[in-house]
């Protein structure tokens, strides 16, 4: 385990994250305009997203199914119990509950990727396919979010926006899905003759542009660390405990879905992982009357880091055990 | 020069705001706006323009007074409690009247 | 504070016009502009901001009121018919009116 | 509606200036600003967006009047003399007074 | 036939093309920020032109200049017999058939990319100086159609900037132009040993962002299928059946002109190809009066899609006719 | 000499460079959007200094400091010569002689990069950790320029910002300080293991993006060409003496701390090369009252070109005279 933290802590990706931090904290000017970050998340979602198709187009859609019919529901399911605890425990008003708890339903695809880079850089071998399943847990938990905040203010129905309407539109034709699922039928079309072509591209240098644009996270995700006294003791300790639960939940899945060591692993930073792109945009017109400090801040400068430093190992040592 | 008096309503807001604020504009009836990438400070807070769904947009239109006043009513109604935003109105002149 | 009355006008059109927009300006007596890359929607439909040939520009200049008046009427006479644009002056207050 | 006078200083500057400015506007009293990136020809030549280090930068801020007043006064003294920038003001109605 | 439009309909580049149709009609909020499309352009046109001109080096001059010069002849003529059929049997107006006669004598150099893509994707071997003939396609036909725009309607000019100057200064100057000339003469200089050092960036991962732009075209171009109904049949028609005309005449010319196969077909695609970046940015200021929405439309809505996913493998069928 | 001039001349990064100054003059519309220029700064900066900290962990920290000290003295020395001359010989006010002095004793990345993209060219090997002598050269000179301008104005103290203090926090925690530190930390923590994974991004492609960089840095430089009659023949002469001056510094000093013949002559280069980002940002805030069309100007427009096309092999044959 020691040895798996130290392998991920002075790994490229992580150190230039921890430098994003720092140069945040230091109150530098380093920044990074607006369209390289939308470029640099083009670029690894279609990356992620052709590499899991060209997979699937080799294993067949019957090995990928079943355990990404489990991601999904494991998704759906999560904000079903996150919700009452963040209620009950936390004492946030039931809008910020399912608020937050659509976000830790959701998943982050760059911790996914920081992770299949990983596993790679320790040699160890993971579905390739992986990435679908990044890409039908993004949505479910979003809308059962949705659903959850509307019951609980269904009197109050001035905003006409505040729709699940316009929720399901976002899951569905959102910019993040349609890249990935974009890219995961592209893959699987073309096959690895389609691969062979673009590899240069989309597989060879996509360690160093994970790399930059984790520096880039690094700044964004320092910069909320001043919101962490807003958020309080609660919303700390949630967004550490969460991500190590749902991850072993998503290890034990993965197993149970007959997936390998890897793919296990992966399942399980999935679960852990807590959406802060794809899940506060759909959740800020659904549910606009949720406070977006308390959701925003405990998947980005909680959660996030945490999980790209300590999580990542971690799942892995859970799949190691549970698999041994 | 034969100029007509006509108002510009200014709305700067989070990003997220983007597309409840266009529809609230089409059906308070302006015809046409246009729309400004920004960074911000304000009582939330700096709003840089790094990543776009965290970034403040600005979006002016230009109608007739009744329509301002619309406009102006329900932001502060609808908008105000559940976005971060500020928006005011001031006095322009344009040509073709009826164009807007 | 010694303020001075001039006229801010604003022009919004398709990149296409910037190169005849600036020599109007120029040739107006207009002493300076600021340029931004807007979004926008009206008449002709909605400009995103994708590809530069494509997009709307935003032109402000500020001016002494006659060379306001003559870039008016340029404006419709020789541009309106041409470019998808609009344009509106209003009234700022600037100190050293001597650069204007 | 009940809408409140206010006034809006525009400050257009090149992109050295920014931190300077902002300062400033928070020791006079202003309680938020939006700001565009913008490109411009002046007294001191075309200033193109290229390289950010070069470029111009547009403040926008509203605040009460005296606190307008100030800002100008100051801007004139300490500010105009040392960067290329020019610094307007206009008047707008917002709803919530308070903020501003 | 179907073999070459099957390889070509798989193919990653395609296949991201239709997918940004399809996000651009799902009306999803993808879509690349502006400084992005402007870094891909300028990528993908020094990469072509830097190749080539390390091509030219090696061919000679002696070799490019007679099938150069038909190039420029054939696209400086296409105006001249589309001009009529635009007026008489199309019944536009003449500034407007001026217009749109000038972006199909003109070129799409995303095509072209396309095309050499292609190309090599199926083993087809081509003269890399070819791109020389996109370089001196793009002006001759603009300069042409605002001659005929302008002689059409020399009694309204109360225009200063409606000038033939303007137009010229465009043909020479433009972006476009100055990237792929310039490109083309650096490449030249360098020669082989330059191209050495460059060439992990300028040629391997080139199949790959050829594959993201054209998701961004897709985008683009899908947006615009909305004005499909505004052009009416007669440009429907026209956007089809005369790139399949000058796509025959390119082709043929080229092999009047002693290329080898692959550089006939290309010759054959730019011909064909209608430009929608530099025509449009030339005529809208050169020929204020023209409709923008009728010649864009048809080059980017009707003619591109097509190209790209018909045309091009029908040119090199009609190559294959030819040379047989 | 000769030899190495015609090497570096057609390279495809210096001809780039010149084709940007070519679009420039001929008022073409190129040119980059800013973000495209900030994201080839991000990597430029982070691919060196990554590359330098992997550098250091191999070579050991004790190979490394003595030379880099003497980097660091003599950045901070040259003000203080250039300074009395500018103001003597130049007669130009205090404050902007100060200001220039910071320019020429601070550094430019970009020259460093394109010295080091030419040694490799002509297989001429130089220690990788040079790009440590780059990252402590750049801050020194400008603080000791903002003291001497400082000092010279020491009554007109009515310019709160116009301190040392925010000099200081600029040049520790500014943008390009950052990143190049930053990512020679990196580097080291990572060394080779972390270096195979991201070699096909940050070191494969290298060259050729620099030489896209260079394109957009002719332009610029272009751009600044028509303010060179501003600037009088004295700082035009200032411009290419003084870099030839601190060529030699550099080498010899290089040779001194016993650094090989490519050490010595990218110490030398780091010498002659004048800062053009970091030491306007800094004065400009610091020192308010200077003129910044002279010192952007000299540094831009002149040496910077010069520098690229004949000062690198000037003083690499000055590094095999002094070594022969
Ligand atoms: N006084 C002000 N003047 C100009 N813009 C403001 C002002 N206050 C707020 N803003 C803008 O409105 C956005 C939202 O404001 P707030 O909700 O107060 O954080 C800010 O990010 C600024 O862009
Ligand atoms: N009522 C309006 N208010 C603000 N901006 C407008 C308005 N109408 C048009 N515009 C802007 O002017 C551009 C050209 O307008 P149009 O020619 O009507 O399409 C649009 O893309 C908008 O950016
Ligand atoms: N008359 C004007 N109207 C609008 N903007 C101006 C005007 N004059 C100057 N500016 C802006 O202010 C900046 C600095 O002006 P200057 O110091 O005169 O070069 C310019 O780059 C323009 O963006
Ligand atoms: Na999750
Ligand atoms: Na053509
Ligand atoms: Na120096």
């Amino acid at each position: 385990m020691l040895d798996a933290l130290h392998a991920n802590l002075v790994s490229p990706a992580v150190l230039f994250f921890v430098l994003g931090l720092v140069a945040a904290i230091a109150k530098s000017d380093l920044k990074f305009p607006e369209p390289l970050y939308a470029g640099l998340t083009i670029y690894l979602l279609t990356a992620i997203g052709f590499k899991g198709g060209v997979a699937i187009s080799q294993a067949g859609l019957g090995a990928v199914w079943l355990p990404g019919l489990a991601a999904m529901v494991l998704g759906a399911l999560t904000p079903l119990w996150t919700y009452p605890v963040l209620k009950t425990v936390g004492r946030l008003p039931a809008v910020d509950a399912a608020a937050i708890a659509a976000h830790y339903g959701s998943v982050s695809a760059v911790t996914f990727i920081a992770a299949t880079n990983y596993l790679t850089a320790i040699n160890q071998p993971y579905e390739n396919y992986a990435s679908a399943f990044l890409a039908v847990m993004e949505s479910p938990a979003i809308l059962v979010g949705v659903v959850l905040g509307k019951m609980a203010m269904n009197r109050s129905g001035n905003f006409p926006e505040a729709s699940l309407k316009t929720a399901m539109h976002e899951a569905l034709f959102g910019r993040s899905i349609v890249l990935l699922v974009g890219a995961l039928v592209v893959g699987g079309l073309c096959g690895e003759r389609g691969m062979s072509k673009v590899e240069p591209f989309f597989v060879t240098p996509f360690q160093g542009v994970l790399a930059l644009f984790l520096l880039e996270m690094g700044i964004v995700a320092g910069r909320r660390l001043g919101d962490l006294r807003k958020v309080g003791p609660f919303l700390l300790a949630f967004g550490i405990i969460v991500p190590v639960i749902n991850g072993a939940l998503g290890v034990w899945l993965g197993k149970l879905t007959a997936l390998e060591l890897g793919g296990a692993t992966l399942m399980g930073v999935l679960s852990a992982s807590a959406s802060y792109i794809a899940a506060p945009a759909a959740i800020r017109v659904s549910l606009p009357d949720a406070n977006p400090t308390l959701s925003l801040t405990s998947a980005l400068a909680i959660t996030f880091p945490f999980n790209i430093t300590v999580g990542i190992p971690l799942y892995l040592a859970m799949a190691r055990w549970m698999y041994a | 020069m034969n100029t007509h008096p006509m108002k510009l309503v200014t709305i700067i807001c989070e990003a997220h705001a983007r597309e409840p604020v266009k529809k609230l504009l089409r059906e308070a009836g302006a015809h046409g706006y246009t729309l400004f990438q920004v960074e911000g400070e304000g009582s939330r807070g700096e709003r840089t323009a790094e990543i776009q769904e965290f970034a403040n947009i600005q979006i002016e239109t230009i109608v007739q007074p009744d329509v301002a006043a619309a406009l102006m009513e329900k932001l502060e109604r609808d908008f105000f409690p559940r976005f971060g935003m500020i928006a005011f109105e001031s006095d322009v002149r344009v040509l073709r009247p009826k164009k807007f």
